[in-house]
């Protein structure tokens, strides 16, 4: 199931990706950016938002082996706080919330930025009980006490 | 002048946020992985607000909407530890409800003043975070609920004929309107609301035939979801950081979902499909056989003259939260020159880790707790293991019986001990629903009652004996 | 000295990074693409060449985790071999030649051209020598022998 | 249409690469290596070619430079493997070579037709990327030349007053250089070719003060550096596959050199400013003590009586490409079911994995291939120690003897066996130039002679008694 997803979810970004390079604004950017551009710049991309999504692409994958091979060392004594250490990261999502809440979406306050203030609470939730939480949890963690000196 | 200051700030929080995984490999560094983790959000945020772009006056409501969300996250980090799997799910609700909204702001901002159309690798990307986000926010809800035993939510699996097909179906439905949507979203505009209901009903139906005891390994998928809708919203941002973060959260729950499966032995799709838990209970004991127990005096009385003792906690101990009592008895045992050891099946308890966190609690040194396959080599020497609440992970028919429904999970040997006392309330069987033939073993006696009850009582023996 | 090198090179580009910012060819981009740039996209990045950059160092810092968790991890026997496949894979530098000696750069072939030539040459004659000797070497362990049945 | 094809290709390679070095975590998976690398590189080039704005016409001297870069190739794969760090070394320096030219290239193409001027972030990168790739190319041709003792190189440390005074003012110079081209690269253009002039000349210098026998250790840096060029030229050209093939060569680099440095414990600015190996040869045999001598029948009829051999292989096997031989003992050994082991030392030899890769020539399994921290333990259980050609690290002043030169290297503890028998051709010391204590040992036996030999007639023996 979940490798259903990753794979979909890839896959469709890669295909994504090749679709946008004909798409409108794609190349109009590198239609006005051609004249320009220096042949080694056009060689290496022709379309400089191609470049940006082909930059994600390299990131996400990067990240997932950097991901897996880290996770994969936590002590197994830990991984309780793990779970909610990582919970407290996925609330990442607040840099998104604080974007949108915080950005221009027509005239004053609008129920965009409404959506936004809403997700900027849920995830400083995460964020605040998540910390938290793992501390508590890992302060209870203690070597053996050397009682004789 | 801030951009490349934003930029930077990004770049040192996605180090930080790596460093405070790395931590978490030693009980000795993970304190400062908790650091590192609230410096690199720390960081994420203050950039985030320094960005260009962001109306000033509207900071009044961020900080307002920080505010709520402190006050309500604080109190939720106060949970006991046996509530900590549905504090997480908790969490992963809010985790995707945040994503599933952002995801419906920036659909809804093409549209607004100033807004560009997205392209449509944005929008592929935007679907997915749409689709991921409310899936976890309702699917961890009914997680959340089946794991606090809420009325209204059947914790035990609800089936019907066809389910598969159903859900499955739903989901198609989803994934079609979004390759609509990616081909043109002008024209099928009208289609991301009902993406957005069937995203929130497939989270729903998805946990119903779930029994509440996989909810641990449902949670962790869950997670990789919330994770995966970060770095979704990543990509439709251009943020190199949620993509990063996002990921590394992905790879986490992926990881911690598989160590689960592997543990019991099961793959996913038996998890998530398998509606465990249900059917087998029926089975269980059938034939008489002999059982010998013990009264907890009986039971001190014999480990006051082991040299080595192996305690194999289980469910049954975070139950009955009787940790404080086991280390009563810890204390009594090593106070006499016994040596003392736990040992620590993976999947012990009802989320990894669990047994753990509360021997922890209870001020274990942690180089006591011993992983199984490190004490699984010790067993044969021990002279005493004492089980408490535990009964799948010490089940020898997983290593013995090739028909039993558990037949290849990796367990404790505690059969291989010279004598083994088994504390548990019953003859019932544990989480898989199945008669485990350690009970019957004739080197164990049963010492029956409430976890907490027996260990405090044998602790109290072996504290009476000793100042005798 | 190689910590000398890695920092000085981590801190010349990130500051590089920060000077380009506000150089004419970055500001011109920003400034002509800032009327159709979305508020979002304003908010997430204000010159194309600044979040080229960005997605640049993003990639560095994080093969350069994977690369250090990775060959930590390398088995000792095999730190011969793992000696020339690096030493192959550092031929990579075989694209930048190939552009280089393709590419256009005034009228027909120049001196330029004739420079990522001999480029190419040293760079192949790594990568065949270099993967040929690996796999020479990682043949000869073999693991013992079960000759009874 | 080809562009998204050219990316999609270097994200495939890039992950290729990755794996292909993850499998090198086996002797089991690492063909599986060589074949992902091989596969990564094939697709990088491919892909490459592909890329729109090359002309076509310039493809028939591309082909010419990859005849000739083949060539030139597969006979330096069949240097024997006595020669493969100077073959590493002549790599680097091709390498070096390339990443230079490029950045030439690069530097003046702005001016060219159609050039366009390079940004400040591209200029800091280029000039990286120039300084990095020349110093490697003198520094690892000089490096080479020490390697195979060319008579025009000295392989012993050079040095005068001063040195490092005027290497460290050389390298600053350049680094103005480069700053003053980042500021304005048109005006001070003329300083480019200083750069590379410095660049040179400090790869030379650099390495002049440094022994022979520290040049493995110089090599692996050098590699980093190799590496590192490449990440610089992949910042020019804003090219990923090139950044992160680069940084995952850097961290090669960087770490094998950690590992040797600490296996021999010594600091970096020790192995490159220090001159390692010239002061300290000066002070070896003073004392007359007592040595006691064996022939090889002796040996042979020891190690029959044996139930467990360690033998411990040093550079003399290398040198003397004993390994063969040494094989043939192994058999004889084992065919009488003596239970022979080989102790590995991390830095036996003269480069990381040296003994390994010589005793896997000779097909020893390489489950026999034991390191120096498990085979440690066994020591005092072995009956026979067979040092051939080691020295070093097998040196006892290491752990005893505070004021040795290199005392805290960690060392096989052959002392601590039964029997020692050491195979040498003299009382000579070894790389570290100091006294071993271990020849002198009463336990010792010392067999003089080539180890090809006396590995031989060890061999010879061991078979003529079995044939009797
Ligand atoms: N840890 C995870 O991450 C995870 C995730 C998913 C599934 N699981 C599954 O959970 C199971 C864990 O195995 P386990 O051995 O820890 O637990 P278990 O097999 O569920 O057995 C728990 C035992 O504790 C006893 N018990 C319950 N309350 C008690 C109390 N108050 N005092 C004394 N005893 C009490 C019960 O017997 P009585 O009723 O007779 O007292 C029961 O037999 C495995 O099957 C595993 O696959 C674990
Ligand atoms: N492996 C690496 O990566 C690396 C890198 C840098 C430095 N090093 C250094 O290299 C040293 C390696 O230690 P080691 O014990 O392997 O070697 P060693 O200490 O250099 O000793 C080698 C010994 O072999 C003997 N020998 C030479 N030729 C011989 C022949 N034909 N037949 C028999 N014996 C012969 C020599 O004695 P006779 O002359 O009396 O025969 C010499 O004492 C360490 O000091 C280490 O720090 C290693």
């Amino acid at each position: 199931m979940s490798v259903l997803f990753v794979a979909g979810s890839a896959l469709g970004a890669v295909l994504a990706a090749g679709a946008d390079a004909v798409s409108p604004d794609a190349s109009a950017t590198a239609v006005s950016g051609a004249a320009v551009r220096a042949a080694l710049h056009d060689a290496a991309a022709s379309g400089v938002s191609l470049n940006e999504y082909v930059a994600m692409l390299f990131v996400f994958m990067l990240a997932t082996f950097v991901g897996l091979d880290v996770i994969r060392r936590v002590s197994r004594l830990l991984h309780t706080p793990l779970m909610s250490l990582t919970n407290a990261i996925s609330a990442v999502a607040v840099v998104g919330s604080i974007l949108i809440a915080g950005g221009k979406h027509g005239e004053g306050w609008t129920w965009i930025n409404t959506l936004g203030t809403v997700a900027i609470a849920a995830s400083i939730t995460n964020i605040v009980s998540g910390f938290l939480i793992t501390d508590r949890m890992l302060k209870m963690f203690k070597k053996r006490e050397e009682k004789k000196p | 002048m801030s951009d490349p200051v934003v930029q930077l700030a990004y770049l040192v929080s996605t180090g930080l946020f790596i460093f405070a995984l790395k931590w978490m490999n030693h009980p000795e560094t993970a304190r400062r992985a908790v650091l590192s983790g609230v410096a690199a959000m720390a960081l994420a945020i203050i950039g985030t607000c320094l960005s260009p772009g962001l109306i000033s006056s509207h900071f009044k409501y961020i900080a307002l909407a920080a505010i709520i969300g402190t006050v309500i996250g604080v109190p939720l980090s106060w949970v006991p530890l046996t509530a900590v799997p549905q504090r997480t799910a908790l969490s992963h609700a809010f985790g995707g409800l945040a994503a599933g909204l952002v995801g419906v702001a920036e659909f809804y901002k093409q549209h607004a003043e100033g807004g560009h159309a997205l392209g449509r690798f944005e929008t592929s990307a935007l679907c997915a975070e749409v689709l991921l986000g409310f899936l976890t926010f309702t699917g961890s809800l009914m997680a959340a609920g089946k794991l606090q035993e809420l009325k209204f939510i059947p914790s035990r699996p609800v089936t019907y004929k066809g389910q598969n097909v159903v859900n499955l179906s739903l989901l198609g439905i989803a994934v079609f309107c979004c390759v609509l949507l990616v081909i043109d979203g002008a024209r099928f505009q009208h289609l991301f609301p009902v993406v957005v209901i069937l995203a929130l009903l497939f989270g729903v139906l998805l946990i119903i035939p779930i029994g509440g005891a996989d909810m641990p390994t449902v949670i962790s998928l869950l997670n990789s979801y919330a994770g995966l809708s970060a770095v979704a919203m990543g990509f439709v941002m251009g943020n190199k950081l949620l993509i990063t973060a996002g990921a590394l959260d992905g790879s986490s729950g992926l990881i911690l979902s598989i160590i689960m499966c592997k543990a019991m032995n099961r793959s996913f799709a038996n998890v998530l499909f398998g509606a465990f838990g249900k059917v087998q209970r029926a089975e269980a004991a059938a034939e008489n056989k002999i059982i010998r127990s013990a009264t907890p005096r009986d039971a001190a009385e014999l480990m006051e003259n082991a040299s080595l003792v192996v305690i194999v906690p289980g469910y049954g101990m975070a139950v009955a939260q009787a940790q404080h009592r086991v280390r009563e008895v810890y204390d009594q045992l090593t106070k006499r020159g016994i040596r003392v050891k736990f040992g620590i099946h993976p999947v012990a308890g009802r989320m990894p880790g669990h047994m753990n966190v509360l021997l922890a609690e209870a001020d274990i040194p942690y180089e006591d707790l011993v992983e199984m396959d490190e004490i699984n080599p010790e067993m044969p020497q021990c002279d005493i293991c004492l089980v408490i609440g535990a009964n799948d992970v010490v089940n020898p028919a997983a290593r013995d019986n090739p028909k039993s429904p558990i037949y290849g999970m990796p367990i404790i040997e505690a059969d291989k001990a010279k004598v083994i006392l088994a504390v548990k309330r019953s003859m019932n069987p544990g989480f898989a629903g199945i008669e485990n033939d350690l009970y019957y073993n004739e080197k164990t006696l049963m010492v029956f009652g409430d976890a907490k009850a027996v260990a405090g009582e044998i602790a109290k023996h072996l504290a009476g004996d000793s100042s005798e």
